[in-house]
């Protein structure tokens, strides 16, 4: 007994030892590349730059400083231009929210017929995986300026490009949450002779609703930012305005400041409200 | 009335039903055991089409029912009530709610997506609850209530669909001695009064003896048993459940009385046998 | 309680949740039929340009090799896609057009085309002859019947007729063709390549014959496409995508701590990197980018730095909710042997965020991929730039398609490489939750 | 700073990126073997790319738009100065800022549309924005306020975007830049009409003229005040003598045929700043 | 060597440790008894030094450490090691890892950030896992091991601090009885063979009784018995719980013996007393 304790941990020191050199020299090689990568990263983009890093450093303020040295000079206007400009922001939202909500109805249809064991057709699921890919691949942007080209500008390429993509990324993630959702009530309608749409809307939708609700919402957050985005690129709504003013430069810098402070309260007041209600969804019904 | 012929399913090499013949021609309370994989669950799974047949055939009133799909089988379904192990209730909606899904294979989709059940329905509903005794319960969330509940709940689900059949899959496996017996005599009464052909795997010895009128006996997916519960000798028993000399009643039972006499050293048996 | 209160009760509990089916979705109906007229959609139909989805549709995968003759001096000029790198060296031209004292265009199908001494003739099987004399006085063109078809536009001055075999139009000082052929022209070999029109046997032939770098040369720098510039910006994009997630991290992880609860008593510092992030955030990575120009200029530094900026604000906030609940006990067993804070915070608190942390950069990682899409059509950099000016050009459709396959498959690839690193690098993790 | 240790040409959008800078890298290649040092070429989206970049001082020389380069001076006086201009091959170095419409909306002159929808292209374009907004209200007598004369009055983005939009039937009627020479039909012999004719965007038989500008200047080459004296004596000879020294490059550089460049200064553009300034809050 | 006196720690209006004065002139093993609130934790927090004196001093060796801060209190905190109920390793690292956390003291911040411990810490390392007998499990992660393995690798990383006292709050309280009996034998091995002192809180009275040299009572704070396990009375033991006539000793047990004895229908009560 006392030989077989007295060999055993120097077996196990070396298996050991093993253990701790091959990690160590995997973190090593692991840190040392992605150090390798950043440095070099940084320099490449650094030099196909037209400024460089450190150059435009000090300078890093001017344009802040231009821009709010001329809102605060024309600071009476201001009022002004918050009203002037409310309606394209109220575009904007509408953009967002319309996609949004598009986009959840065909997400839930899309996560249904995808995930296994709830979809009726099982050789359909891969395929509409992958569509689901595509859609949440293709940039909105792109979406965006090619209807822009077939329905002309204003806020529905927009609010089409979003829907669509919001179908992809949502479609995942609420078919990722039925998944988790429990089969059982799902059989126990089967064996009643429900019908398919019946079984998803009464046993998998009062399962899952809080979860989709709360992505839902997070995607509206996102959206709200790509409807602005994509008004930079003339699809109406306050991007729009943002890119008209903004671009002319000086002159125009006290319209450009009221609509980005519109557009930015916008974006903090729906955050921290979806946030609360979000935490709401998932944590206090939870416990309840 | 219902007739099985040569029922068989196999998953993959695994056959777990084998050649299953049995043929019911009245109403009766049915008790089907067999140890754990017998293929109890499959058998009746194939009865309510929630399985496909893999071989042979089952009729009921002369009709072939094997291989109906579509609006036919859901059609079938809702004349063959389940009733679950786990419940398989819709947890976070209320009692009503659940039992009225029973009505789900006679209305429109989009009426029932828009809970548009008609008034009737809804008070034979809250009748049906009554009738198990738990109507009180019925404005509830079927979560907040308790296994023994929850089960009649699920009962009273397969009542509301006036089945020709129930079939009950170890209604009474997750449930306490106290709510399997309100349970099971829940079964016993809609027999009695409704005359409807009840069939339920168990999993207890004393419990198919007390209930049925005729039990089966399964073993590894083939019918070894099929009479009534006096024929069912202890020397038939251990041969269905494949155990040696150990092999006592009280190993599988639930009831409450045994449970009290046998107290504490039989935990570790029952652990064993199920 | 009786049956009969509780029937009532449950008929009134039946009542109220209709009213909830019903409203859920008349509301959402009422909603989307404001949306209907406040965005016009009914006016859409008119709007929409059936005509430009065909051109788009058709420019995607044909392409045209325009012949343009001078009216004036006689000239004839042919060139693919009417641009200057595609042009035929003077005196030579494709088999189905004939060059001489008049030129003859054959376009296929029975529709040919000679362009005369002046004239222009155009036979088009079951219609007719369509003549042209340009001269100073207009195109003076002559058709075969009294009324004008819809695929023939004719002005004093302009004639252009539209077949499915192509398109011809003659004005006072040209006359032009449009012929359309399938596939995107010149992708792999320009037409001063020495393997233009070469068949694919003999390419394999040559390029096992020790040609093959010359070869890949050739398509590399391809003026029409431009494969290296294309893949520059691909890898721009990526860079961008990258830099800018990876450096966000690095800097949000200390942040995060100033803002957490468990780690920063004094609350002053909390609230102002709380404030920090939402500000970080809510200023998008678009004007971050547009504030950054002035500074840095156009390039991919400026979208690595907006995108740096941005997550900053994302990972900052989501860093500190991770923090704020991690496990206090760990950190204690730690603590009670004596550690320093440094040893304190690495050992009791980073493996225990990592994988939350690791996840939501992973995700980020490829989200930022689209994102530097966007950023870079504004800043001057990567794929997004290409594609941007693809489209607002309007014509390059076949090049939009490429980017846009191209941006699909980075996305998908970037997708699909995050997702690999998630459970490569957070192996194991199920068993510790 | 009297050495450079690299030179940075911004170029203006109007084409597709890629084919800007494929026709400019003859430019760059020159200015390279000119200055000794590695030279770069810079794309950006819009015409705000640009300017950044100039009042910045990230960019070391750009061709400009006349509004670009007020905007640039507005901004900082001393960012950039005007060195060279483009001469068209007429002698003039001026164009046009056209209006058209379509034919069959009916509408044949500014009167006709009256309380229709009207597209500038891109704020800060000259031709695009800031001439038409001075001289239409001069010919109209009211502001080009939406609801004032016109009914309504949006920005395209830009002149590829104006000419579809007024052709789809988006906007009633648009402005876009044309050198006016040669014939309407062919949409002239430069221009953005041009280019969407030969691209088979637009027959002109569809599309009337209904406005034409006096002629506006075109803009200048600009190089970064603060560069080496040298540097941009060496550029602006450069430049100049690219016509004569390889003819295909200027062509590219140019975007299309021109007698090449002349020298300019800052009041050629005074009236333009002006215009600029009046336009501003 | 440790002297307490006086020492107190209140939090706002609760006194949780209150006026306790205790000498301990020798290594020895010291168990802490008293029920759930009495202050036992704390007490224990307050030698480490993980909680604030609020008044009173802790003496070691003639040094006072009450307000040691900074460098001088985690050299204290070295040396003097804790073990805790919930064992607070860092799960998702391994063993030997874990273990390597008692010398991080010892050690320079750099080094250990990136993980790099010298070999011979190491192979000690090991070692005391050998002795602690499981030294097989050395490569896993923590949160892979049961929770008695888990209490071990908590004692090792004690050990590996090298401590003069080994501090263990209720280290026995998340084990199964047979757990629970490894981990007290292990730290009375360490205390007879290595000579340190250990001062466990303990849960129940009969491993106090068993383990200890010396056993501390505590009630509401205050010291209310302190001698050896003999003077330990069921009078005294009902004073330090106080708890009533009811009070019997196999209610706190937690032996394999003793719970065997007593069975079925003690394991109420120990739900009460806990
Ligand atoms: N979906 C399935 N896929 C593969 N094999 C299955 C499936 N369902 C059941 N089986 C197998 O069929 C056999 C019979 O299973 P079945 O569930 O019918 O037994 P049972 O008698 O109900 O047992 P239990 O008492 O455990 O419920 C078992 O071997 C089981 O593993
Ligand atoms: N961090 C704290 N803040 C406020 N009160 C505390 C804190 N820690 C302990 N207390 C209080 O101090 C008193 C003594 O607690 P302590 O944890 O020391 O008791 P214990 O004897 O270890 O009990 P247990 O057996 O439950 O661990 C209790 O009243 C407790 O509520
Ligand atoms: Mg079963
Ligand atoms: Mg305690």
């Amino acid at each position: 007994m006392a030989e077989l304790t007295a060999h055993i941990p120097r077996d196990i020191r070396q298996v050991y030892m093993a253990h701790v050199r091959q990690k160590r020299l995997w973190s090593g090689i692991l840190l040392i590349l992605f150090v390798v990568l950043m440095v070099s990263g940084f320099l490449t983009a650094n030099s196909r730059n037209a400024g460089g890093f450190l150059n435009g450093l000090p300078n890093v303020l001017d344009f802040p400083s231009d821009v709010l040295g001329e809102a605060w000079e024309r600071a009476h206007l201001l009022p002004g231009y918050l009203i002037k400009y409310l309606p394209s922001l109220i575009e904007t939202v509408n953009i967002a929210a319309a996609a949004t909500l598009i986009g959840a109805v065909f997400g839930i249809v899309l996560s249904l017929l995808s995930t296994r064991g709830l979809a009726p057709a099982g050789w359909a699921i891969p395929i509409i995986r992958r569509f689901m890919d595509i859609l949440r691949a293709v940039p909105e942007i792109v979406v965006a300026l090619v209807l822009i080209f077939l329905l002309g500008g204003g806020p529905v390429p927009a609010m089409i490009a979003i829907a669509l993509h919001t179908m992809g990324a949502l479609g995942k993630l609420f078919s990722e949450v039925n998944e988790n959702a429990s089969l059982k009530p799902v059989e126990g309608l089967q064996s009643v002779g429900a019908r398919w749409g019946q079984r998803m809307w009464l046993g998998v939708i009062p399962q899952v609703a809080p979860n989709l609700l709360s992505y839902a919402l997070l995607r509206l957050e996102i959206n709200i930012r790509a409807s602005a985005i994509l008004g930079f690129v003339g699809a109406g709504g306050i991007g729009y305005d943002l890119r008209n003013t903004m671009t002319w430069g000086q002159g125009k810098f006290d319209e450009a400041a009221a609509i980005f402070l519109l557009l930015f309260v916008t974006i903090i007041v729906v955050d921290q409200i979806s946030s609360v209600a979000r935490d709401r969804l998932t944590h206090g019904r939870a416990a309840s | 009335m219902l007739t099985l012929t040569s029922l068989t399913k196999s998953f993959g090499q695994n056959v777990a039903v084998d050649r299953a013949t049995l043929n019911f021609d009245r109403p009766a309370m049915i008790g089907i055991i067999g140890r754990s994989g017998a293929g109890k669950s499959t058998l009746l799974r194939m009865l309510n089409r929630l399985a496909d047949v893999t071989s042979g055939t089952i009729t009921f009133e002369g009709h072939d029912i094997t291989k109906l799909s579509g609006k036919a089988k859901r059609h079938w379904q809702s004349q063959c009530a389940m009733i679950f192990q786990q419940f398989n209730l819709v947890p976070r909606m209320d009692v009503v709610s659940n039992v009225l899904h029973g009505t789900l294979n006679r209305r429109s989709t989009l009426a029932t997506l828009f809970n548009l059940y008609p008034t009737a329905d809804i008070h034979r509903a809250i009748d049906i609850l009554d009738r198990l005794g738990i109507a009180d319960h019925a404005p509830k969330r079927a979560e907040a209530l308790s296994g023994g509940q929850q089960q009649r709940v699920a009962i009273a689900r397969a009542l509301m669909q006036e089945p020709k059949i129930i079939l009950a899959d170890e209604p009474i496996a997750s449930l306490d001695p106290m709510n399997a017996q309100v349970v099971m005599q829940s079964l016993r009464r809609i027999h009695e009064e409704d005359g409807r052909m009840v069939i339920a795997n168990l999993h207890t010895l004393d419990t198919a003896r007390r209930y049925c009128d005729r039990v089966i006996g399964m073993r590894d997916g083939k019918v070894v048993f099929d009479g009534t519960p006096e024929q069912l000798t202890t020397g038939m028993a251990r041969e269905i459940y494949g155990a040696g000399e150990e092999f006592s009643e009280a190993a599988t039972s639930t009831e409450i009385e045994t449970l009290e006499q046998t107290a504490a050293p039989q935990r570790h048996e029952v652990k064993a046998a199920v | 309680m009786t049956a009969q209160t509780l029937k009532f009760e449950a008929e009134r509990s039946f009542s109220r949740k209709r009213l909830v089916a019903f409203g859920v979705p008349a509301l959402m109906i009422a909603y989307l039929t404001y949306i209907f007229f406040s965005f016009d959609i009914a006016g859409l139909a008119e709007r929409a340009s059936l005509k430009n989805a065909q051109t788009l549709v058709a420019d995607s995968y044909s392409y045209k090799t325009h012949v343009e003759r001078d009216n004036r001096s006689g000239e004839i000029k042919i060139a693919i896609e009417g641009e200057r790198k595609g042009e035929y060296p003077s005196g030579t031209a494709p088999s189905w057009v004939e060059l001489g004292d008049s030129t003859r265009i054959d376009l296929g199908g029975g529709h040919v085309i000679t362009f005369g001494e002046t004239a222009v003739r155009y036979e088009i099987p079951d219609y007719g002859v369509i003549r042209a004399d340009p001269g100073r006085g207009g195109v003076n063109a002559i058709l075969p019947t009294e009324d004008v078809p819809d695929w023939i536009s004719v002005s004093k001055n302009r004639l252009a007729v539209t077949t499915d075999a192509g398109r011809l139009t003659v004005t006072r000082n040209r006359a032009e063709v449009f012929r359309y052929f399938l596939g995107w022209e010149l992708f792999f070999f320009t037409l001063d390549s020495p393997y233009h029109g070469m068949p694919v046997s003999e390419l394999a032939y040559r390029a096992s014959a020790g040609e093959l770098s010359e070869i890949l040369n050739a398509i590399w720098t391809n003026t029409m496409w431009r494969h290296n510039d294309v893949a520059w910006a691909i890898f721009e994009t990526i860079l961008m995508a990258f830099l800018g997630t990876m450096g966000a991290a690095l800097i949000a992880l200390p942040l995060g701590f100033l803002a957490a609860k468990n780690f920063t008593p004094l609350g002053g510092l909390r609230f102002a990197a709380r404030r920090l992030f939402d500000f970080l955030r809510g200023v998008d990575g678009l004007i971050w980018t547009i504030v950054l120009s002035r500074a840095f200029g156009p390039g991919p530094l400026t979208g690595t730095l907006a995108i740096l900026l941005t997550d900053t604000g994302s990972f900052g906030k989501m860093f500190f909710e991770a923090l704020e609940n991690v496990d206090g006990k760990q950190i204690e067993g730690v603590q009670s042997t004596g550690a320093k804070p440094l040893q304190r915070y690495r050992f009791g608190v980073i493996p225990q965020v990592t994988p939350i942390l690791l996840s939501q950069v992973l995700y980020y990682l490829e989200s930022n991929t689209r994102s530097a899409t966007i950023i870079g059509a504004i800043t001057g950099g990567g794929i997004g730039l290409l594609l941007t000016q693809a489209i607002i050009t309007q014509k390059d459709w076949e090049e939009v398609t490429y980017y846009i396959v191209l941006i699909i498959i980075m996305v998908m690839v970037m997708d699909w490489v995050s997702g690999w690193l998630r459970r490569r690098l957070i192996k194991g993790d199920e068993g510790g939750h | 700073d009297d050495v450079i240790t690299e030179f940075r040409i911004g170029i203006l959008g109007g084409e597709n990126a890629q084919d800007r800078l494929n026709s400019n890298e003859c430019l760059r290649a020159y200015t390279e073997e000119a200055l000794g040092v590695p030279t770069k070429l810079f794309a950006p989206a819009d015409y705000n790319g640009v300017i950044q970049g100039l009042v910045g001082g990230t960019l070391d020389m750009a061709w400009l738009g006349a509004s670009a380069y007020a905007a640039v001076y507005l901004q900082d006086p001393d960012a950039v100065e005007p060195v060279l201009v483009k001469i068209n091959l007429d002698g003039s170095y001026g164009y046009h800022s056209i209006g058209f419409a379509r034919k069959d909306a009916g509408i044949g002159n500014l009167e006709d549309m009256q309380g229709k929808v009207f597209g500038f292209g891109d704020p800060n374009s000259t031709s695009g924005y800031l001439i038409p907004s001075i001289e239409i209200p001069q010919t109209t007598g009211a502001t080009m306020d939406s609801g004032d004369y016109f009914g309504e009055v949006k920005f395209t983005g830009g002149h590829e975007q104006t000419i579809v939009a007024v052709n789809n039937g988006d906007v009633d009627g648009g402005v876009t830049w044309a050198d006016g020479q040669g014939n309407w039909e062919d949409g002239y012999n430069s221009g953005a009409l041009r280019k969407a004719v030969d691209a088979g965007l637009v027959d002109m038989n569809d599309l009337v003229e209904i406005w034409r500008s006096n002629p506006i200047p075109e803009g200048p080459v600009v190089l970064r005040t603060a560069l080496p004296a040298d540097v941009k004596e060496k550029m602006t000879a450069l430049v100049d003598g690219l016509h004569e020294a390889d003819a295909d490059c200027a062509y590219g550089v140019a975007a299309g045929d021109s007698l090449g460049f002349d020298p300019i200064t800052h009041e050629a553009y005074v009236s333009i700043v002006e215009a600029r300034k009046a336009k501003s809050n």
